[in-house]
């Protein structure tokens, strides 16, 4: 929790065009050992789930150095239960998401 | 600048100053879930004591801040929520003038408080602001 | 002249109202008795829409009792790709229970689409 | 059936008969090319002797359809394009009853010679049509 | 120019999602040998080029024995150069889609 | 305390207003003095935008001279990525000629974004 920067990430993982912008550029600040959060919310939530297909992107996304979050709300009103969600990504409710953008000092939002 | 909390998360100590945001909404409300995440999160930072300064609404988010629609009883009613939210909480919300232009909408039919103003607000309300979350177009 | 139409959903159902306002239009240009049909087809990210388990109110938006029961009254045949449930983790069982909800493979989509006068995306 | 032309194409002769279009918008203008493509593909259509029923508004395609806006003078007005196409065209523009409600606007706010009608009208102009043509939501 | 059925397909061809969902549909149709025509029109122009990347989604559609077209004016406008678009697809002007239209029995507007 | 803002641009400038509205944000937010800093990005379809064959008159939508004027009397900075130009058949020369455009590696991208206070996507 002493990450520099936070991306609040909100459009399906499915689309591919959109993780492959934002993959292409947090690998290549992880790489400078900078420390990074992603926060997945709306319908960036969609793919996390274990019972169903993980995209190979959010996989990739996963397998870096960084720490993922999703929405808990985003994950329930889409019917996806929490438990399934991949391992490698902590499910947050709002009060935990703004203690998260309180003490990351930037902010990108990709929504 | 003050201190909110002390929280203790793996291990470590950490203090919780108060924050200072700024929310831009861009996106019209019931086609896509910005304005109605704007409230959630808004929410969840005041009763968490951190600040907002206020709501600027850009592009077809202007569309958000106009009163006097007619919904369905089944629908939840986003003026209303939007003007409470502003209203009890004291920030201002601003909608962005060339927009206002663009879409023909006129300061009257705006919800309770709210304005119309040019972008150079929105910049002087980022320069005092510790975070900007920015909800944009979608699709 | 048309008298069946198909309306294609492919958008998640909370990021935007696709879902919503396919069955709403489906619903309403069935209810006169100018056309004799309307299948409304789920794929991609739509299909969390169908899933029992769906549920808006967590973040404080329409529980969508009122477009279910619109889809219930009129003639609505609503599908979903069997393969994009997979892909969404949604089982046969995990669906919601209308007589009008039925899951179709890609070979039957593909047929309605040409069995069909007019097609659209929503 | 109306015949209008005969065309050869690939050594084949072809005749080409009237066709009746409905067209169905459900973007909203200056923020997706819906509104300009539909413009485009009416005037090629009318061109080649086809008839055009009318154009239906639906969603935030109902905005498409509002008067009284200002734009930038390097801007194109839409609204008035729209009016110049049906008017002179002599077709019917309808915009839907139920998202006039939702976006709250009147209709008198709406361009010349349109009007607000239920979706029971579009599936009659589908009913009269052999193509009907849908610009989707956008995004 | 005796397609049963014509799809219009507006989205950029690099987002992955829908495109996915169009080549099922219509790899299903002409294994039937139902002839199709899919005219490329708004951002479905984009990722044609021979210029640039074509992906390899579009790719496959373009393998599939159906007739492909793309509207020169939407070409044009985003800058691309109707030369150099992959010859598997046929540039049409307005008056050509009309046509089309006009004699293709049924029409999915998928944009 | 916000001084420097990236704003990101992915979509067709065509298919969508974004390329045009992040300009217009941009010069706006940079026109009062509050502000150090706005740099403008273009990757994915959205690089389309700054081909000098851009067009837009063929749809018959709005030249952007005014747009581009906006954005060379402001301080913005525009940066286009040139993977994304790599993509889609654009060569540099094929560029609009703005001393303020210039092309940026991924490298280059990621650390303006370390460095600005705050970016978004438009």
């Amino acid at each position: 929790m002493n990450e520099e920067l936070v991306y609040l990430y909100g459009f399906s993982t499915r689309k591919q065009m959109y993780l492959d912008n934002l993959l292409g550029i947090v690998s290549e600040q992880t790489e400078n050992k900078v420390s990074i959060a992603i926060v997945l919310i709306h319908d960036g939530v969609i793919g996390t789930s274990q019972s169903g297909t993980i995209p190979s992107l959010l996989d990739k996304l996963l397998s870096l150095s960084v720490s993922v979050f999703a929405m808990t709300p985003d994950l329930l009103a889409r019917g996806i239960e929490p438990n399934t969600v991949d391992p490698r990504i902590k499910c947050i409710e709002y009060d935990e998401l703004v203690d998260i953008l309180a003490q990351t000092p930037k902010v990108a939002s990709w929504m | 600048m003050q201190i909110l909390a002390i929280t203790i998360y793996s291990k470590k100590i950490y203090f919780v100053n108060m924050v200072v945001f700024t929310f831009v909404v861009c996106a019209e409300p019931y086609k896509f879930e910005a304005l109605d995440t704007m409230l959630n999160l808004g929410q969840a930072i005041l009763k968490k004591g951190h600040q907002i300064l206020g709501i600027y609404f850009y592009g077809s988010g202007v569309y958000s801040a106009k009163r006097d629609i007619k919904l369905s009883s089944s629908m939840r009613d986003l003026p209303k929520r939007l003007e409470n939210f502003i209203e009890g909480n004291n920030m201002e919300l601003f909608a962005c003038s060339t927009w206002m232009n663009f879409t023909g909408l006129k300061p009257e039919q705006l919800i309770e408080n709210a304005s119309q103003v040019g972008l150079g607000d929105l910049s002087k309300w980022m320069a005092e602001s510790d975070r900007v979350i920015v909800f944009g177009p979608g699709g | 002249m048309v008298k069946s139409v198909i309306i294609l959903c492919e958008d998640s159902p909370i990021g935007k109202n696709s879902a919503i306002e396919a069955i709403r239009m489906g619903a309403g240009i069935m209810a006169v008795g100018d056309l004799e049909e309307c299948k409304i087809i789920f794929m991609g990210d739509s299909v969390y829409f169908l899933s029992k388990y769906f549920n808006p109110e967590k973040v404080n938006m329409d529980v969508p009792s009122n477009i279910f029961r619109m889809m219930e009254l009129s003639d609505l045949d609503v599908y979903v790709l069997d393969s994009a449930l997979e892909i969404a983790g949604i089982k046969q069982s995990d669906l919601v229970e209308f007589d009008n909800v039925k899951v179709a493979s890609n070979k039957e989509i593909s047929r309605f689409i040409l069995e069909a006068d007019i097609t659209y995306r929503y």
